[in-house]
């Protein structure tokens, strides 16, 4: 038998005055199953609380109803201190006769009548409900992060400061990404590889991390706390346990290749790292160039390597790792020129993207810092810079700003300019974005102090007169239009979803949006969590953003990971679905309606393991209690723990009598 | 194939070489084209400027002349091309527009024709294989800059002929034919017909890029597909000459007419002697006549 | 009809959007009608179409049943599966000769105290107009 | 006929099925179903316009289930049916032959005209079939066709008042025998939520209250899905014209979901699914 006691608030006057506290106690005492009834003035404060435990344990209570505040304001209070007493937590419910009641209402009878029928309907609730438990999930104390750029770096770093440890999964030859290809980063022109080459060997020194560079996310299984990786070690034909990246075998390789690093601007050798702050400092193989393997010529890296390191043989190797979060920071590629022929891209070879300039003026780059235009090696005296080309164009490309490059073709134009006092540089723009730190006086600092001419307008035309360039755009502030001859074009291409997002969002059941950038779960609230629990984002995956921005979502990815990871168990809420096997007949349903992929098909089997038949099975896990499998469920065999049809029907049933 | 050629007031009026050397390879090649009975002017250049409903309507009454023919609608002129377009779409759209145009004309009035310009029927239709099969007189690989002009390029959405910034389609068929376009960043500039009355010297500067593009990439020839076009290029070259003490000596001729002499048909026929620009010393000298 | 009857109506809400917004009318104090009883659900998602049927079989006069807008739904999809379920039990509804009227489905947001207050006078306001449900409640004493 | 007996008799011969499902004759333009594991019970089958019952509806049953491979004789309509337990994972696909007739239509319950369901039929050609009988026969109306019931536009010509008056007068006939339920091919559950009891969702009584709640989730339950084979309306004792409820809800599928049920075992069916510019001009 239920043995039920109701608890009705004041709240001061907040309830007091709207609401006969007291003829409520009192008729609620009337309903069948309760035993007790009291009022007091505030529910919450300290004695009240103690009035509730007292009346828990003195009266045998098997539930409690709470009439007083809104339950998003007090449930966990009230239902910690039935838990105190010794009762079930979830077998108090609250009656929201404050919020919804007391405040909303004038009349002193009309608020006490509904007073005691919101009572009467979660008393018949509480009658019907189970004590329910907390789900206790154990955690892998292990993450991956998927992706080495910067963002990867720093949550690598981070997560292993707190003393997890971590799979840093890289599909190049190196870690760095792309700020290692950068010259000189904004606002403070300070060297991108002095800062990001540190932080990269930090990550290969740091005992709890684990690179596996050359790498790829084969296959993801599990869920949160409990996934197990299947990573794919791509073929590098040199045993990196053995080579010590000495370099012999690059300076001696024959074969000179377009190096991907030079952004297409230099060479590599068909051994290589990709440059030479590379971590892991040792080299790949590329299996297309290489005489060896292509011909079966040469061999040269074999017979000079010291440490017999090289080996023609290597396959793809599978390895699994389990781990208990996953980090995905697997940044962003952008547009190459040859999208844009009205720009000559692809067509003139001094037509550049942004990223190769910056290739052409970094120190370590082809050219060792010497600015030269690609077709000639001439120095230009005349550059044009051409903003938003792919970005902001709904028609053609991409709808989205991408962000950066108002501030990296600021800080583009100030390169050009110490390295050329006389150079004219022009940029072509439609607005300035420089909401950051220091951004806008950096801006400011290009146009007015370092000579850089910005013209407020698109770029109609880039075409070829003789031995010259020729921009062709409009001016919208002076209302005319412009031709400038240059020697340079650099176009600002949009940053897009890198290639195979897609898939690997797919291995990990999280989403991406119409440009292929990873979903967050909730735009502002949990700006670096995906829809699947456990698999947090950072950086470029998720939009474009600057190293500021990705680092600082890096660093809070890898605090949800040591929050997730902090406990040997997990708990959670106990409002989860579960399944009448009996009466389940399988018909997929729920497994369809389910936002969070939390219900699976299982074999029920005989004894003999032969299958019987299947039905439904919920994962706990990742089961959110959102109960949309319930209405879905034509024999309703799968319910939701906490808000079962029975407890529901108790709620409405209680109007009959109202 | 079920076309009613709309030739438009050009053709009739200073561009009859276009009209003859377009009637002429309708017939060699067979396609069974006739001209519409009833066209009417679609208006241009100044009529939509002017009145949107008397604008749609005149083309309208041409979407008519091709119904009650039960024909789709070939069309040889840019600007006739874009305003029976557009009063398709008017009228298939069915809007307050469509209601003062059908009211103006005075009838219902069908869109499901199909519009296609000329030079799409030969290279999507017609084809550029069978076009090679027809060549009997090579063009010699004569370099040849194609210019589209401004107009049947866009808007893109609403002439979907070819890429806006880079179409492909007449040097696809000059190439069939034996001629090596010159690949030029020009295509598709304007040639600044619109002021070419009100304010001439605007025009000229424009043309004059024009020429000194295609001459600068290799052209020997310009070939074009619009009348305007051709007139600007062709009876102001002279002009354009003295005024930018610059030679060009660039024969403009019609896609059709090259495309004419590739098939063998008499330079007379075509039309060529009327060209401003003489071609024939080029045409000679490249062994094409 | 009595003349101090009131409608009763029985309302579902999903607990993140309606309910937070039912809360902020509250502490708002935006003044709504008494004659509403709210149910809450985590989802409007779990809304079973079923329940509006089992709310006029007890008496209710009218449902409003009412979730986050779409897109803001907390578990992403739970309001656009619920969408469905509903379009097809108005029509199902509207071909036996029920009202839909009397089951009105809104989409609310935690922010939307004031929406909620107006909906619920609305409804109230538009149910006195109707009446009692009669002709539901009264199948009860029509048993063979 | 002959064509259909031989593969029959070719199936049951060679044990590529446990037992066959058709038609024999019940008497003059009569057919009931003829369940056969003896290849020479096998000349006992017809096919004809009065084999009007859907022998899907026996895929379901248990004993039937646990054989190792079941053939049925099914129209494009019943086939329907098929796709439909298909994508709900009622049935193994390799574990059913389906013998599928071509046919252009059949008679109406009371044998006397053709049957209305016929008159909008897309599938005369069976769309789901191992071997398909009978020549091949010209589609009436193609795939894309919107079909439109005149019952149904008939019927929403009716007040609000009368079209309940028009459903108390006809719930109030059902005696809850559940006929509808054991014929529908796509009623399938093991307990039906009829008979559940915490909570009672249904009076299980015969009175007006009970009828109405158990033919609302009748309809709802067989929203998105139901074929429109008609079973449920030809075997009301009642006369209940039930197919009114379920050829709406039909129409409302088509309407806002763009689905009609029974033709593409892959699909998501529309009630587990949903777009984000679905209607809803109905919300507030």
């Amino acid at each position: 038998m239920a043995r039920i006691g109701v608890f009705v608030c004041w709240c001061g006057s907040n309830i007091a005055e709207t609401v006969n506290v007291s003829k409520a106690s009192e008729i609620s005492g009337n309903i069948p199953g309760v035993v007790y009834s009291v009022d007091y003035k505030y529910m919450c404060s300290d004695p009240g609380q103690t009035l509730l435990k007292n009346a828990i344990k003195e009266h045998n209570l098997t539930g409690a109803v709470v009439a007083s505040c809104s339950p998003r304001m007090h449930e966990k209070t009230f239902r910690k201190a039935a838990k105190d007493a010794g009762m079930n937590p979830y077998m108090l419910e609250m009656a929201n006769i404050r919020e919804q009641c007391s405040w909303v209402h004038d009349n002193k009878d009309e608020g006490t009548d509904k007073t005691i029928d919101l009572i009467r309907m979660m008393v018949e609730k509480v009658k019907r409900n189970h004590p329910l438990e907390d789900i206790k999930i154990p955690v892998t104390k292990k993450a991956l992060v998927i992706g080495g750029g910067v963002a990867g770096i720093q949550a690598a770093l981070d997560i292993a400061a707190g003393g997890v440890p971590v799979v840093l999964v890289e599909r190049e030859s190196s870690i760095g990404g792309k700020m290692a290809a950068l010259d000189e980063t904004f606002p403070t022109l300070d060297c991108s590889q002095c800062i990001l080459t540190p932080k990269m060997v930090e990550v290969s020194q740091d005992p709890l991390i684990e690179i596996m560079s050359f790498s790829e996310i084969e296959k993801v299984e599990g869920y949160v706390g409990n996934f197990k990786a299947t990573i794919r070690k791509k073929a590098r034909y040199v045993d990196t346990d053995l080579c010590t990246g000495c370099g012999t075998c690059w300076l001696k390789c024959p074969v000179k290749v377009t190096s991907e690093f030079e952004q297409g601007l230099g060479k590599r050798k068909a051994i290589y790292i990709p440059f030479p702050q590379a971590i892991p400092s040792r080299p790949r193989i590329d299996p297309e160039n290489c005489l060896k393997l292509t011909k079966d010529r040469c061999g040269i890296c074999q017979k000079v390597c010291p440490t017999k390191a090289i080996n023609y043989d290597d396959v793809d190797r599978l390895v699994e790792v389990e781990v208990g979060a996953i980090v995905v920071t697997t940044g962003y590629k952008i547009m190459p020129v040859s999208e844009f022929p009205e720009y000559g891209g692809g067509r003139y070879k001094d037509v550049v993207t942004a990223l190769q300039f910056e290739r052409m003026v970094c120190a370590s780059g082809p050219t060792l810092g010497e600015l030269q235009r690609p077709s000639d090696g001439k120095l230009p005296e005349t550059v044009v810079f051409v903003k938003c080309v792919g970005s902001r164009d709904p028609e053609h490309h991409h709808s989205y700003c991408s962000k950066i490059c108002c501030m990296y073709v600021a800080k583009q134009t100030m390169l050009y300019r110490h390295k050329v006092h006389n150079g004219n540089c022009y940029v072509f723009y439609i607005d300035v974005r420089s909401n950051g730190k220091n951004y806008e006086e950096f801006v400011r600092r290009a146009q007015e102090k370092e000579g850089a001419q910005y013209i407020r307008g698109r770029v109609s035309q880039v075409y070829k007169d003789g031995e010259d360039l020729v921009v062709e755009g409009a001016d919208t502030l002076t209302n005319s239009q412009v031709k400038i001859k240059c020697d340079l074009v650099v176009l600002a291409t949009a940053m897009e979803a890198p290639d195979g997002i897609k898939e690997l969002a797919q291995k990990l059941g999280i989403s991406y949006d119409q440009n292929g950038f990873l979903t967050e779960a909730h735009p502002k609230l949990k700006p670096i969590e995906s829809s699947t629990a456990g698999v947090f984002l950072a950086g470029c995956a998720l939009s474009p953003r600057d190293i500021p921005d990705s680092v600082s979502e890096a660093s809070g990815a890898a605090a949800k990971v040591l929050g997730l990871l902090s406990k040997d168990e997990m708990h959670k809420d106990g409002v989860v679905a579960f399944v009448n096997e009996a009466t389940c007949v399988a018909c997929q349903n729920c497994i369809r309606v389910c936002p969070f992929v939390a219900i699976q098909l299982k074999d029920i089997c005989n004894r003999k393991g032969e299958v019987l038949r299947q039905v439904a099975d919920v994962n706990p896990g990742l089961c959110v209690g959102c109960g949309t499998c319930t209405p879905s469920c034509p024999s309703r065999s799968i319910e939701l723990k906490g808000f079962t049809d029975a407890e529901l029907f108790a709620e409405i049933n209680a109007l009959a009598e109202l | 194939m079920n076309y009613g050629y709309y030739p438009g007031c050009s053709a009739k009026s200073t561009s009859p070489e276009f009209d003859a050397s377009t009637l002429a390879l309708i017939d060699f090649l067979d396609l069974g084209i006739k001209e519409l009975k009833d066209w009417v002017c679609c208006g241009a250049s100044s009529m939509h400027a002017v009145d949107k409903i008397i604008h749609t309507s005149l083309s309208a009454m041409t979407l008519d002349a091709a119904n009650s023919e039960k024909k789709d609608i070939m069309v040889q002129c840019p600007a006739c091309l874009a305003h029976v377009l557009e009063a398709k779409e008017v009228l298939n759209e069915n809007g307050e527009l469509a209601a003062d145009v059908k009211e103006a004309v005075g009838k219902e009035i069908e869109a499901k024709m199909k519009i296609s310009h000329f030079s799409s029927i030969l290279h999507d239709e017609y084809g550029l294989d069978r076009i090679k099969e027809k060549v009997t007189k090579s063009l010699n690989a004569l370099k040849v800059a194609s210019y589209y002009g401004c107009l049947i390029v866009r808007p893109q959405e609403l002439m979907k002929y070819d890429d806006p910034e880079n179409p492909m389609k007449m040097d696809d068929l000059v190439e069939a034919c034996g001629a090596s376009p010159v690949e030029w960043p020009f295509k598709t500039k304007c040639c600044g017909a619109g002021t070419a009355i009100s304010d001439t010297p605007i025009t000229l500067d424009l043309t004059y890029e024009i020429l000194r593009m295609a001459k600068q990439n290799g052209a020997e020839c310009i070939t074009v597909l619009c009348p305007l076009c051709h007139n600007n290029l062709d009876l102001r070259q002279k002009k354009i000459e003295e005024r930018y003490g610059e030679k060009f000596d660039l024969p403009i001729i019609y896609y059709t007419q090259l495309i004419g002499l590739a098939f063998g048909l008499d330079p007379k026929v075509l039309q060529l002697d009327r060209l401003f620009v003489d071609p024939f010393p080029l045409l000679k000298s490249k062994g094409i006549l | 009809m009595s003349e101090n009857w009131e409608p009763k109506i029985v309302t579902f809400v999903c607990n993140w959007c309606t309910y937070a917004g039912a809360d902020l009318a509250g502490t708002s104090r935006f003044k709504y009608s008494p004659n509403i009883r709210i149910i809450k659900t985590p989802c409007s998602g779990r809304i079973d179409p079923m329940f509006i049927v089992a709310a006029f079989e007890k008496g209710a006069d009218a449902v409003l049943i009412s979730g986050c807008h779409p897109g803001d739904c907390h578990y992403n999809e739970g309001n656009y599966n619920a969408r469905r379920k509903f379009i097809m039990m108005r029509r199902l509804l509207s071909e036996l000769g029920i009202d839909n009227e009397r089951v009105i489905f809104a989409w609310c947001s935690a922010s939307e105290g004031i929406k909620f207050a107006r909906l619920v006078n609305e409804v109230s306001e538009k149910i006195k107009e109707l009446g009692p449900f009669d002709e539901y409640h009264n199948l009860d004493q029509e048993e063979r | 006929m002959k064509e259909l007996i031989a593969k029959a008799k070719e199936l049951l011969m060679n044990k590529e099925v446990d037992l066959l499902i058709g038609y024999q004759s019940a008497g003059e333009k009569k057919a009931k179903p003829l369940l056969i594991k003896n290849p020479d019970d096998a000349d006992k089958l017809v096919f004809n316009e009065y084999c009007l019952s859907n022998l899907v509806t026996y895929l379901n049953r248990p004993d039937i289930k646990a054989l190792s491979k079941v053939a049925v004789v099914a129209k494009g309509c019943d086939i329907r049916a098929i796709v439909v337990l298909l994508s709900e994972n009622q049935l193994v696909r390799e574990k059913i032959f389906i013998i599928g007739m071509t046919c252009d239509h059949v008679m109406s319950p009371d044998g006397t005209e053709e049957n209305i369901k016929c008159s909008y039929c897309k599938v005369r050609n069976p769309h789901l079939a191992d071997v398909v009988i009978g020549a091949p026969i010209d589609e009436r109306i193609s795939k894309e066709t919107v079909v439109r019931h005149e019952d149904i536009e008939e019927f929403n010509k009716k007040t609000k008042e009368e079209k309940w008056n028009f459903w108390k007068e006809e719930l109030s006939q059902c005696i809850r025998c559940y006929a509808c339920r054991q014929v529908c091919p796509l009623c399938y559950c093991e307990r039906c939520i009829v008979d559940f009891n915490n909570p009672q969702w249904i009076d299980t009584r015969s009175n007006p209250r009970g009828n109405f709640a158990w033919n609302i989730v009748r309809a709802l339950h067989l929203s998105g899905r139901c074929i429109d084979c008609g079973e449920c309306e030809r075997v009301c004792p009642a006369n209940i014209p039930l197919m009114l409820l379920n050829r709406s809800l039909q129409e409302e599928a088509k309407d806002k979901f763009d689905w009609e049920a029974g033709f593409d075992p892959e699909a998501q069916p529309p009630l587990t699914t949903f777009r984000k510019e679905d209607d809803e001009e109905f919300i507030r």
